[in-house]
Formats: structure tokens, C-alpha cells, sequence
């Protein structure tokens, strides 16, 4: 199982926006992430691609602080920055799609959209802002702009909690509730797994309009027609390690493929 | 997202119970089951079992003891409206009853001293904030189970109250304290306040639905808006009336339905109320979104702690008197933690009311009042409260439409 | 050194800790000053009041003072402390085991017929009254409340009294004789002319129902002990009368008795007399006074009497208003 | 399915609380620092603030004063062990003690009335499960929260139990009944089944290991496998050999293990304790693959009301008289849920063993213990107890590998 | 948008083995199935498409037991039956993957893969099963090897808690422990969205195997690649009705997009 290096790029081609190096992960006996690099830079998809198991969505729960990693240096527009909680992830501009979406399922689609970041009223200066009177039509309102532009026909209600909503559903919250938001970097952590056919096609649509618009943006998939489709870089994790990084427009699905089951035999592999 | 419009009336039943308005119905649906049962089966059995009784006299429901009812359980309730919203959360607190008797005692104490009433009561109910939230503490930040360390709490506090009593109770004389349970509101005051607050009630509904429909969002049917109207109306004039027909609106009741009006509003319409349900619901999906998860649950463990200071303040007022077994020793915990869960609070988070916990202290305010009058020996009583009690909830439990089989 | 154990049934009641146990060690440190006492509370729960006498005796306690929170649990107790020869006194509640050697207590019957005897004479023909009975576990309960009934029940045979209401309280909760008070007035629609309390704390949860319906100072209320809420509420003229023992006495008594043990020696000349307890063993016996307080009169009778109690602690507050304290 | 081979040594104590032994070390910790407390800090202090004192007694650690605690917290921990099934469920019973009680009062009156002593153990142990069993039926099949039907119960029993005993309590004099307290096992005898136990153990674990061999399954370590065995055999011999110091193990100690073993064999070793920890994991998934959810919860109400009626019959045995106040009215209750969460067990279900609650009953056991020892007065105890307790779980908390942050 | 419909076959081709006629499911006010007709057949695997919250999961769960539906008659090989909860189904031979796994988090890999179907060891004939003592030794043995058959290569130990498993290596026990047991009938509610590139070779190699061993399939599935691989025909579901039942030979993967997306708008409907 030779393969060529030719095809693989330095990861830093554009100057990265987000970056991490030597990134430690273990969970008791478990070694998730074995010193693994990564980066990404404005205005570009970058793919992370990896067998089951392989540690893709431990990265992407480091990056956004939801997971504190054992080891690692982590840095924006390359100065240090620490991200050892969520909410610092949300202060430094992250915003990221859960595999397991994270939603609140006690809660109706419009709180869901909004959760975190609730709009309150004007006017109640006099009160801290956690105490402000919920904006909850604004709530409805941008819930609805949002759920139509991911074009789930079937949801009939904002006001509908999420506990009872089908898995395609639930997956167009999430993902509206993490391009909805202001930032530089968005991560999606296989985002289309649940979706139908058009809701996925506007997903992809929303990637590049993403890209477009100078955000940084991670895309998780196995799918590797949508890979190919959005990414401009692939980077390919196994078994908690760097394998190596692509520029997609240079590589191919087998190549990727290959790479993801069984690695590279050569050891040049310019990620380590 | 066009709806739907084939409704069976089952289906808007259903989706009734589903509103805010529909999750009042099965505690009010066992309350009205004790109501009926002391108030009118009970007296016309032993009108009918015994031929030498003059006349009927349905005591459990005159107003005399609807008043007396409404007091007994206030102090149930206020803490049962604090706990309500450490379950919300998830958590559990086991020493609402103790720090309610530890702010009881303290104020016994300062007023003594000669602190001013209204004074005292500021003290205490600090105190009873910085009781609560120091649990939270070590709940949300080591990261101990709150059933450990409120049983801790309990013990602790137990232990504090006796302290602060080392004879065990004390007389409570101060004006200012004393007053808080028997000032009545002057009976044309009470209905005009409530006249008011029905009013407002109808204009923010009114407001709310134009602003809906001028947002082009989903709009309420008429019926359910003025029902809700119309339902609220009815309460609050009963309440208003029948306390009216016996003496007046006591000013405990309007502090307690004040307090949990706030408790309810920041619970439910603003965005730290929405972090507790979240929280609640899953509080790892909320620690993701970035709450401040641990800073929330010291705060509701504040906020229980608080409302327990104002029901020790109640409880004094109302006692006259301060005494360990009425606030640590007693059945006060377990039957402020029932009335909330009674009320539809899940143990488990995330799901539950304010309101409710009022209801479903006068759930069990009401069994206790009720066997009292009914002149059964000790061990009557105790049986048949626990068997009204389940008859009250099952009847709960069957109407609600069949769920998965699995809770 | 030799230790002794007093083991308390609850805090419910003041005068557990304030007065027994208090004038209990001051007479021990008195009469014998190289024994040390272990004074330990149950807080009304059965299974620690064994606990607790187990732990007495690990330590090498030379005698028990119980004061049982019942008759029966205890007597595992005595039994217990029986097989180490380690003798036991049952104070103020009689212990039913063959193994109690000696008890201390008032005539409580007398009492609860001097409570009862209070509030007919300040009652008239046709009254109705309210009875708020002690704890149903409580063995001494049952005694004031039979006391009561030899000086009420011919009147309520002959119609001369009408029993309005009656009830146990639990544990001597006063939030519990509170809630019953409530009922009782509502039941009666506030035709109430008496209340006949077995114990001070229930008269004080009475009387703050009755204070809620104006009523507090209208009609005699009965109490036990003169605890000094009590005595406050006498000299408010809310409480009519309470039943005191000097229980510095028992104390006495008790602490005498517990000395010859220690040093084995007899002691059947501070306890001439013998009753038989519920399993029909043959107890040494001390009975000691007891007092009707009424009004202020009476409290100055207690306060000059128990030597727990000071003029100033009675007078604070409210009561610090009073004639009495003036 | 290639293990990892680079295992930092934090690696191998983290795995090491994954195992089955792992999970008694948190509350073994806090046990450890209550008996250090009170076995050598306490008496240390003492002799050195207090010149006077001829020499130090090491009486908390003292073989009798163990034997009193084991003995002392027999009650609680067998209602423990039945509260853990339900707590693993997901579910809450607060009616234990109250059952327990019943129990015990009806034990009373049915040898009382000449039945032989241990037929009357046999029915009340029925009668046991009849009262679980009720109540769970309640809880699976008409769908009323477990806290509202185990509250009803636990006012229902309490009624009961008053009806049983009008006086509040009753003297047990049955032999058959207070021998099971008073039995010791012969010195000798109780060494031979400590080294027979080990021994059985050590040959059960040889041979899992070996049938994992001859099946190509992971394979435990050697140290792993000694280590478990050699904890086993030192608690086994030291409680053993403590026992006999003072005087002998008792049958009641036998008894309690070997009904924990039972049940804790069924709760990890068969598919209905599967179905337990399913149901608490995951209702809906337990339900999805078949499970007769209702059923297995029926079963397990019945096994707590079995337990209780257990602890019901140790508790008149070891009083040798029951009393409404040492099951029903006291703090037996919260005491023994705190035991089981104590020991680990999450209210949430899915998570705990019943050993564990053994241990979380001695936590318990020995505040009550340790303090009667120290000579401080009620109000200081109580503020001790609170205070040992969460010194001692914050030290398990504390231990933990740190978790995600929520919950 | 006018669609012809002689692609279309009727439902009754081939005799089905599992039938259900006229299925309705409301929750609350949502009207999630309306009337839908459904069958399938032995050693054919029926596709099952639509949109998200068309209604699909619902109708594997009303099927499999896990929801009672309002209104609606089932049959195997033609025979009335009842199927009011999973037992009934496990009994009439239906195993189910559910999208959403329904997996307990806090029990091991080897627990899951055998729940509800726990072995136990021989020779306790004196006790009724469910107190016999587990087998787990039997189990483990069990889960490696499905494990290994899914090739789910990262999976460490079959004794690890699946609440600490990727998203994969969940959906890859949640597929062995239905495909393990026996059974006539396997329906998949969307066993590949989370799976890796040779993870869904695998699956889709099972898929055909159970099919030529004679069980009826239900595969679900938002990928019109799988669906035209594995299917031998596709019933399309929209809002909670049924729109047609297509020989997958005889259509193409745009046709049922655009038949999931906007249905047919002649009337002619042969499943309804
Ligand atoms: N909380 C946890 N506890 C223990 N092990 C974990 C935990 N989270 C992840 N792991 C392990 O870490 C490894 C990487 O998991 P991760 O979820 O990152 O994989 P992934 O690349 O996202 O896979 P998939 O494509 O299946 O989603 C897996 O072997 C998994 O079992
Ligand atoms: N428990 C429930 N309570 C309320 N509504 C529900 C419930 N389950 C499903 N629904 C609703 O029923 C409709 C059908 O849901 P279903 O899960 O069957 O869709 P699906 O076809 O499987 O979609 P997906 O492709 O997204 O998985 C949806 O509108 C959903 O919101
Ligand atoms: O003094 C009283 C005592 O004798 C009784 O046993 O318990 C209640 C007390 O008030
Ligand atoms: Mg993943
Ligand atoms: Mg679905």
C-alpha cells in the first residue's frame, strides 16, 4: 500500500486563522488524541476526515473548550489563546455543530435556536442582563427565518419542544443554531448525517456561503461526495494521529480513503 | 410549516394540556378531589350515617376555613416555591426546612436584641441567602451530589438552630413581625387589586397577540386566550371573595403570591430562568452552549435559601413563636419537597412550576386540615391522608393522555 | 476516673437541657467532684437513645440516667447495661424492665388533675373545651391525661362541660397542637371557653390560634413545666396556669442516688418507697412536690423556687412591660 | 480491537476506579478520614490540650466499639441495600423505614399472640413485599412519581404501625426474635468461614481468568487479580478477627452479609439485575428491547418492601422492643437513602452497587458513633456531623479524575 | 411538476411477509401518519425514503412496537396480529436498529449488544431464567465478534461503557445487537449516517447477506446511493402518507427525490 506524497500540501499554505499543535487527549485508558495538529484559515473549508473512532469529534470538542485537553498549544491568527471552557470558545468567535447536537430536549425549537445567547427587551437598563425580560417573539421570529432557510418543510411549530422532533429535524436546529451566530470560525461535526436530500444540499450551500464570507470552517463528514464538494483541504486523522493534509483539489477519494483506513507507509507525512 | 388543520376535540385537548395554562390542570384536578371529598362527601356521609345530626355544616369548605387553610400552608408553600427551583435544576435540597428554622430562630433573636423588625428580617433573609448559596458551592464547585450535602445541611443546621434556641423555642413579640400575618387588606382593597390585576393580565394578553400578529407569527385562538383570561379571573376573585366573606385578604397570602409571582417570572421570561430549565434539561448541552453552569446552581441554591428565610419569617409571624420541632424536627421538608413535586416538578430536571408548588401545597396543607376537622384518632389520620393523597394524584395520573409506557 | 451517663429523650422541651441536665451536673460536681457526667440528647428517636447508651458504656459508665423517650425501647437499655452490673435510674419516665433501679418523679396524675381542676373553675356550666394531649408514645402523656380526666369526666357525663375537641400531638409539637387549635376553632366557630394543654409547649401553640381570632386572655389555658415562654405568656395574662416540679429536686435526687451507686453502696434510705412499673418489677421511688402556678403570683412562686430561673430572663420582651417586671 | 500499550501510572489508577473494586475506593476514603477523625485526631487533641489526662484511649477504634458500630448500623444499611435497587432504577422510596416499621410492630403483636418466632419472621417478611409490591404496582401501571406514592406511603405505614401498637410501642421477649442479635459465631468458627469465603473467591476468580484464556478474551493483570483477592481476604479477616477481640461475630453481621450478597449477586450477575441497571440507564431503551419495564419495577419495590421487612425484624430484634419513633418517626429514613448515595449511588439511576451502600451505612454509623465518644453537647454534634460528613465525601469528591465540569 | 407513474408497481408483487394497512399516529395536535400502507417482503429489502419528519421513524417504531399507533392492521404472512409493545414484535421475529440508537450509556459494550437477550449459563434448571447467573463470558465473546464483523477497528474492549464510544462505534453496536438475534424481519432506521466510508460497505454487505438468508429488510436511509445499492424496492412517505411503491430497477434516483420533495401531482397512487 504505497502511496504517493506528492499530492500533499503544507498546512501552511494560507495563513491559518485557528491552530492547534500537539494536542493530548486520554480518557482513562483510552489515548483519543495523540499529539495531532491542526489548523485553519479564513475564507476556507477545511475537511476532517477519519475511520469510526478515530478522534475526529474529540478535536473538534477541544477546539471548542467543551473538552479540556491533557496537552497542546492553541492559537488565533498564530497569537496563544486559551480555550479551557465553552464560553471562551464563544469569546474567541468558535461556534461548532455537536455530533450529538447538544440540544435541550425539555425546550421548544425557537428557545433551543436561542439558547445561550437569548435576545432580551430594551429598556430594563436598570437590571443585569441575566434578569432582563426575554425577548421570546424575537426568539420565534429569527427561529423561523432560520429553520426556513435550512428548508424543513415538516417542522409546524417553533413552539414545538424538541424531545418530540424526528432526527433530521433536530439536526437543522443544531445547525442553525451555530451559523445564526457571529463568529469567525464555524466547526461541523458531521452536520448532513441525519438530513434529507434537499436539507443537506442546503447545508453544503451554507458551508460556501460561509467560506465566502471570510468565516473559517471545519467539516467533518464520511460522505465523501460532500467532501469533495466543499472542502479545500483534507485532513486526515487515524487512530488519535495525524496522517496527513491534502489539498483536495489535488487528491482523491480513494487516495483519502486509503489514507483513513490505513495510513501512509511512507513516513513523510509534512503534519507531524 | 403550514399547520395542520384536521383537529379532533381530543387533539385540542391534548394540546391544551400542553399550554402553560394545561399544566395547572392535574394538580388542580387532585385538589378539587380533596376539596370534594372533605368538603362534601364526607359531611353528607355523616349526615347520612348518623340519623341524630341536625343539619350539614360544610365546614371544610366555609371561607373561616379556606382562610385558615390558605395560612396553614404558606409556609409549605413559600419553601416549596424555593425548592421547586433547585428540582428544576436537577438538584435536591434536604435543608430548606433547617435554614428556614435557623433564619426563624435568628430573627426571634434580634428582635430581642432590639433590632428593628423590618431589619431583622433583611438580616435573616441574607442570612439565608448565604446559607443556600454556600451549599451550592460545594455542589457546583467540588462537585459533591446536593443530596449529600444538603443532608449535610439538615445535620448542620439542626445543629445551628439549637444553638441560636438553646431553650428550644422562643416568643416572638415584635410588632413588625407579628404583623406580617395579621394585617388584612381592607375587603374593598383586595378587589380592586384584583380587579387591577385581572385587567393587566388581559392587556399584556391583548398586547402580546397583536405584537404576534403584526411579527406574522402563530397566533392563539380566541378561545384560549380570554379562557386563560377568564380562568385567571376566576381564581383570583374566589380567593378574593371568600377571604372577603370570612375576614380579609391577609397580607401573608399577597406576600407570598408576590414573591412567587417574581420567583416565577424570572423563572420562566428571562434568560437566567431559561439557563436553569436548560440546565435542568441537560446540563451538558447547556455547559456547551456556554452557560456558567456551576454559577447558576450556587445561585439557585441561593434562591432556595432565600425563599426558606422568608418562609422562617413567615412561619415566625404566623407561630408567633419560634420552636425547633416546628421547623427542623417537624414533617416540614418532606411535605415542602412533596408539594413541589405533587405540583408536576420532575425529580429528574427541567420540567415544572412555581405555581404548581403553591397548588400542591395546598394539596397537602389540605389533607392535614381536612383529617383535623374530621375528629379521626392519630393513626386514622395518617392512613387516610397518604390514601387520599395517591387517590388525589392517581386521578392525575389516569387523566393524562397514555404515555410510552416508560416514564 | 468514674463517668457517669444522663441520657435526654429530645429538645423539644426546654427543660431537658436547661434544668434537668444542668441541675443534675452542678449537683454532681457538688456532692461528687471526681465523677464525670455525660450528658447525651436523642432527639426523640428511639434506636439513639440505644446508641447512646452503648457508647456510655464503651466509655465505662458506672450508672445510666435515662429518661426514656419511651417505656418499652428502653428497657433494652437497662437490660443491657444489667449484664455489664451497671445500674440504671429511670428519670421523670418510668423505664419498664425488670432491671430499673430507681425513679424520680411528681405525682403527674395530681398534675394533670390540677390542670383540669384550673380550667373548670374558670369555666361555667355549659362550656366547651379543648383538650391538646401530649405525645401517644410518651408514657407520662397518658398519666397527666388520666389525671385530667378524673377531675373532667363527670362533667362531661353531665353535660356541665362539653368536650369541643381533643387531640394527641405527636412528639410534643407544638406545630402540631398548633394546627389542631386551628381546627378546633373553626370546628366550633370559635365557641371555645377553655383549654386544657397537658404541657407548656402546646399551650403556647394554642395560644397563638387564639391570638389569631382575638381570643388569647379570655379563657384559662392550662401548661406544664413553666418553661419561660410560659411564664411570659402568665404575666401577658395569655396562659392561666402551669404545672411546675422542682426539678432541681429530681435532679437532686437522682444525682444522690446515682453517687451511691457509683461507690456501691445502698441507697434505700433516700428511697423509702416502691412502686411497681409496667413489666411488675419493684422500683425505688423518690416522689417529689409539685406546685399549681397561676398567674403572676405563681410566677414569682417558680422563680423564686427554681433556681434555673431568673427574674430577668422571664422579663424580656413583651413581658418586660409588665406590672410584675416593672 | 488492538489494546494500547503506553499507560502513563495515572493511567493505570484512573482505570483502576473503573473496575469493580475501583468503585468502593471513593467512599472507603471518606470512611478512612471519619475513623482517622475520631479514631486518632480526636483522642491525639485531646491528650494534648489536656495536660491532666494519664494516658490516651484509642476508644473509637477500640474491637468493641467497632462491634457496637457494625452493629449500630445494621438497620440502616439493610434498608440501604433495599433503597440502592430502587435508587438503580431511577426511582426513590421513602416509605423504607415506615415499612420497616410496620413490620417490626406487626412481629411484636403476631409473637405476642403465640405465633413461634419464626413463622412470625416469615410473614412479616411477605407482608414486606405485599407493601413494596403495592406500591410499585402504583408507580408502574397508574404512572404516579415514586416520591408521591413513597410519600403517601411512608403517612399511610406511619398510620399503620399506630394502628398496630396504640401505645407507640411494645417489649419483644421472643426468644427465636432476640436471639438473631444476641447469636455469636464461635471464635474459632468465624475464622474458618473467613478462610473458606477467601478461599472460594480465589478459586472463582482463578478460574474466570482461566475460561478467559481458553475464550481469547482480555485478560486481567496478575496484580489486578491478587490485588482484588488480597483486599477481599484483609477485610474479611480484619473484621473477623475485631469481632473476636471483643467477643464474637454475631449472626446478625452474617446475616446482613450474606442477604447483601444475595442481593448485590442479583443486581450484577443475572438478567433481571441487568434489567435494573438497563431500566436506570436508559427506560426507554430497556422498553425498546422487550423489557417488561413495569414489571422489573414492581419487582424491585418488592425487593426494598423484602428488605425493609429484613431491617424491620434485625431492628426488634437488636431493640428488643419496637417503637414508633426508631422506624417511622426518626431520622431512620434520609439516614438510609444518605447511605446509599453516600455510597455512590446516583439518584439518577444506572449507577451504584449495593456493597457500597454497606459502606455508606458505617459513613453514617460512625458520625452517630464517633460523637456520642467525643462528650460535645447535641447542638455540637449535630454541626459536627454535618460538617464530618461533607469533610468526608469532599475528600472522595476531590479524589475523583476531573470530570467534564456539568454534573 | 408532473411525474409518470408506470415506473410504479403495485405493493402486492411479491406475497409480503410483514404488512400493515392504513396506519395512523397522532401526537398532540401533530398528525404524524395518515392512513400509510406498508409491506415487505421475505429476502427483499424494501427502501423506506422521505423527507425529514416525513414520518419513516415513526412508522419503524409503530411497527417494532416501541409506539401504539391510533388506528391501523397488521399482518404476518396475512395473519392478523397484534404488535402492542416490543415484546410482541421481538416475538413475531422483528428485530429494529432505531435511529436513535437506544443504547444504556452506563452499561458495557458486551451488555448492550446482548440486552433483553442475555445468555445464561447452563445448569440451574431450579431457578426461572431471569435469576440464573449470566453468561457474560459468553457475551463478550459474542460482541467481539460482531464487533470485529463491522470492522470497528478503534473499539478498544468490548468491557468499555458505550457512554464514552464515538458516534460510529454506537451505531455499529446498536446494528450488531439487531442483526445478531433471531428473526424474520430487520429494519434499519438510518444504521450508516454516522458510519464510516468501510464501516457502510460492511453494513450494506449485511443488508444484502440478510436478504439472501431469507429475512424481509427495511432499510432507511437519506443516501440515494445505498438506497439504489442494497433495495429491490422504495416506498416513498410525505407528510405522514404515503405518495408511491417503486421497483428500484425500474426508477431513478432523481424520480423519488423529486417524489420525497413534491410528490406526484396526478392522483393515480397505487400504495395509498
Ligand atoms: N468520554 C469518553 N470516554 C472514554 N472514551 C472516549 C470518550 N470520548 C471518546 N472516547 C474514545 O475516543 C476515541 C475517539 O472518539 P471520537 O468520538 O473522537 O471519534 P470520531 O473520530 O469522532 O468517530 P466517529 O466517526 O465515529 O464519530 C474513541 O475510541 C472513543 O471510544
Ligand atoms: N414523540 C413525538 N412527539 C411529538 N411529535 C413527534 C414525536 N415523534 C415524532 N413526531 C413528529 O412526527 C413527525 C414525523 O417524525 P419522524 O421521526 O417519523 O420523521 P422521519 O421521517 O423519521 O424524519 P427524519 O428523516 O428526520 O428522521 C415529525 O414532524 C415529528 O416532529
Ligand atoms: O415535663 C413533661 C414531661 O414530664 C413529659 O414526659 O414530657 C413532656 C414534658 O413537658
Ligand atoms: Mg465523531
Ligand atoms: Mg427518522
Amino acid at each position: 500500500m504505497s502511496l504517493e506524497n506528492n499530492q500533499q500540501v503544507g498546512p501552511s499554505a494560507p495563513p491559518p486563522h485557528l491552530r492547534v499543535a500537539g494536542i493530548e487527549k486520554r480518557f482513562g485508558g483510552v489515548h483519543a488524541l495523540k499529539g495531532v495538529d491542526f489548523e485553519v484559515a479564513r475564507g476556507e473549508v477545511m475537511a476532517l476526515v477519519g475511520d469510526n473512532g478515530a478522534g475526529k469529534s474529540t478535536l473538534m470538542k477541544v477546539l471548542a473548550g467543551a473538552l479540556v485537553c491533557d496537552g497542546g498549544d492553541f492559537f488565533i491568527d498564530e497569537e496563544p489563546v486559551v480555550i479551557s471552557n465553552p464560553h471562551d470558545a464563544g469569546a474567541l468567535g468558535i461556534q461548532i455543530v455537536y455530533q450529538d447536537l447538544a440540544l435541550c430536549e425539555n425546550l421548544d425549537v425557537a428557545a433551543n435556536l436561542s439558547l445561550g445567547a437569548e435576545p432580551v427587551k430594551s429598556g430594563w437598563p436598570f437590571l443585569p442582563r441575566f434578569l432582563r425580560p426575554l425577548d421570546d417573539l424575537e426568539m420565534e421570529v429569527r427561529a423561523k427565518a432560520a429553520i426556513d432557510r435550512l428548508q424543513v418543510r415538516t417542522l409546524r411549530s417553533v413552539r414545538a419542544k424538541v424531545g418530540g422532533l424526528s432526527g433530521g429535524q433536530r439536526q437543522a436546529i443544531a445547525i442553525a443554531r451555530a451559523v445564526g451566530a457571529e463568529c469567525s470560525v464555524v466547526m461541523l461535526d458531521e452536520p448532513t448525517a441525519a438530513l434529507g436530500v434537499a436539507q443537506t444540499r442546503q447545508v453544503l450551500d451554507v458551508v460556501k456561503r460561509l467560506r465566502d464570507t471570510g468565516h473559517a470552517v471545519v467539516y467533518i463528514s464520511h460522505n465523501m461526495r460532500d467532501i469533495f464538494e466543499v472542502s479545500d483541504r483534507i485532513c486526515v486523522l487515524r487512530h488519535g494521529a495525524n496522517v496527513a493534509t491534502w489539498k483536495t483539489s489535488e487528491t482523491t477519494a480513494d487516495e483519502i480513503v486509503v489514507a483513513m483506513t490505513a495510513g501512509l507507509d511512507s513516513g513523510t507525512n509534512n503534519a507531524a | 410549516m403550514q399547520p395542520d388543520t384536521s383537529f379532533s376535540p381530543i387533539d385540542r385537548l391534548r394540546r391544551m394540556r400542553e399550554t402553560r395554562l394545561g399544566s395547572f390542570v392535574p394538580v388542580l384536578l387532585a385538589l378539587a378531589a380533596i376539596w370534594v371529598y372533605f368538603g362534601l362527601a364526607l359531611p353528607l356521609w355523616d349526615f347520612w350515617s348518623d340519623p341524630d345530626a341536625g343539619s350539614i355544616r360544610f365546614i371544610f369548605l366555609s371561607p373561616r376555613n379556606i382562610y385558615n387553610l390558605f395560612m396553614q400552608s404558606a409556609v409549605i408553600a413559600t419553601l416549596a416555591v424555593g425548592i421547586t427551583v433547585v428540582l428544576l435544576l436537577g438538584e435536591i435540597d434536604l435543608s430548606a426546612a433547617a435554614t428556614a428554622g435557623v433564619c426563624a430562630a435568628l430573627l426571634g433573636v434580634l428582635v430581642l436584641a432590639g433590632i428593628p423588625g423590618w431589619a431583622a428580617c433583611l438580616i435573616v433573609m441574607a442570612v439565608g441567602v448565604i446559607m443556600g448559596a454556600a451549599q451550592g458551592l460545594l455542589i457546583a464547585y467540588v462537585g459533591i451530589p446536593s443530596f449529600v450535602v444538603t443532608l449535610a445541611g439538615l445535620l448542620g443546621y439542626q445543629g445551628l438552630m439549637q444553638k441560636i434556641l438553646p431553650t428550644g423555642n422562643l416568643n416572638i413579640g415584635d410588632p413588625f413581625v407579628r404583623a406580617i400575618a395579621r394585617i388584612l387588606i381592607p375587603d374593598l382593597w383586595g378587589l380592586v387589586m384584583a380587579g387591577l390585576l385581572v385587567l393587566a393580565i388581559a392587556a399584556l394578553a391583548l398586547r402580546r397577540q397583536a405584537e404576534r400578529k403584526a411579527r406574522g407569527l402563530e397566533l392563539d385562538t380566541n378561545a384560549t386566550l380570554w379562557g386563560q383570561v377568564a380562568f385567571f379571573a376566576i381564581i383570583v376573585f374566589a380567593a378574593v371573595l371568600t377571604m372577603n366573606a370570612y375576614r380579609s385578604v391577609p397580607l401573608l397570602i399577597i406576600l407570598l403570591t408576590g414573591v412567587t409571582a417574581i420567583v416565577g417570572w424570572v423563572s420562566t421570561s428571562t434568560p437566567f430562568g431559561r439557563s436553569i430549565f436548560a440546565v435542568g434539561g441537560n446540563a451538558e448541552s447547556a455547559r456547551r452552549v456556554g452557560m456558567n453552569v456551576r454559577r447558576i446552581r450556587v445561585v439557585a441554591f441561593g434562591i432556595v435559601g432565600l425563599l426558606a428565610a422568608i418562609g422562617g419569617i413567615f412561619g415566625a409571624s404566623r407561630y408567633g413563636s419560634v420552636s425547633y420541632t416546628a421547623f427542623a424536627g417537624g414533617s416540614l421538608l418532606l411535605e415542602s419537597i412533596g408539594a413541589a413535586v405533587i405540583g408536576g416538578t420532575s425529580l429528574f430536571g427541567g420540567r415544572g412550576s412555581v405555581w404548581n408548588a403553591i397548588l400542591g401545597a395546598l394539596v397537602i396543607g389540605s389533607l392535614g386540615n381536612g383529617l383535623d376537622l374530621s375528629g379521626a384518632s392519630a393513626a386514622d389520620k395518617l392512613m387516610f391522608s397518604g390514601a387520599i393523597l395517591l387517590l388525589a394524584v392517581a386521578i392525575d395520573a389516569l387523566s393524562r393522555p397514555a404515555g410510552n409506557g416508560a416514564r | 476516673e468514674d463517668m457517669v451517663a444522663l441520657l435526654l429523650p429530645e429538645n423539644v422541651n426546654p427543660r431537658w437541657e436547661q434544668q434537668d441536665a444542668a441541675a443534675f451536673v452542678s449537683t454532681m460536681k457538688e456532692i461528687a467532684p471526681g465523677v464525670k457526667v455525660e450528658v447525651f440528647n436523642a432527639n426523640n428517636d428511639t434506636s439513639v437513645q440505644q446508641r447512646q447508651a452503648e457508647q456510655a458504656l464503651t466509655q465505662g459508665a458506672k450508672v445510666l440516667v435515662v429518661i426514656p423517650i419511651d417505656g418499652e425501647s428502653s428497657a433494652v437499655i437497662a437490660d443491657m447495661a444489667a449484664e455489664e452490673d451497671v445500674p440504671t435510674i429511670a428519670y421523670d419516665r418510668m423505664i419498664n424492665s425488670a432491671n430499673t433501679t430507681f425513679w424520680v418523679q411528681a405525682d403527674l396524675e395530681g398534675m394533670g388533675f390540677d390542670q383540669a381542676s384550673h380550667v373548670i373553675e374558670n369555666t361555667k356550666d355549659g362550656d366547651t373545651l379543648v383538650m391538646l394531649k401530649g405525645s401517644p408514645t410518651d408514657p407520662n402523656a397518658a398519666v397527666i391525661h388520666n389525671g385530667q380526666l378524673r377531675a373532667l369526666q363527670p362533667l362531661f357525663d353531665s353535660g356541665k362541660r362539653v368536650m369541643g375537641y381533643e387531640n394527641w400531638t405527636q412528639g410534643w409539637d407544638p406545630a402540631i397542637a398548633r394546627r389542631s387549635m386551628d381546627q378546633a376553632l373553626t370546628q366550633l366557630n370559635n365557641n371555645v371557653q377553655g383549654v386544657v394543654s397537658s404541657n407548656d409547649g402546646n399551650a403556647g401553640a394554642a395560644i397563638a390560634a387564639l391570638e389569631e381570632q382575638g381570643m388569647a386572655g379570655t379563657m384559662p389555658v392550662s401548661g406544664l413545666d413553666c418553661t419561660v415562654q410560659a411564664q411570659q405568656l402568665m404575666l401577658l395574662g395569655k396562659q392561666t396556669q402551669c404545672g411546675w416540679r422542682p426539678l432541681a429536686d429530681m435532679a437532686k435526687a437522682a444525682a444522690q442516688v446515682t453517687v451511691r451507686l457509683v461507690n456501691g453502696e445502698d441507697f434505700s434510705d433516700l428511697a423509702p418507697q416502691k412502686v411497681k412499673n409496667g413489666v411488675g418489677a419493684e422500683v425505688a421511688y423518690v416522689p417529689v412536690g409539685s406546685y399549681s402556678a397561676l398567674g403572676a403570683d405563681g410566677v414569682a412562686y417558680v422563680i423564686e423556687n427554681d433556681p434555673s430561673i431568673t427574674k430577668e430572663m422571664v422579663c424580656q420582651g413583651e413581658a418586660a412591660a409588665t406590672a410584675f417586671c416593672k
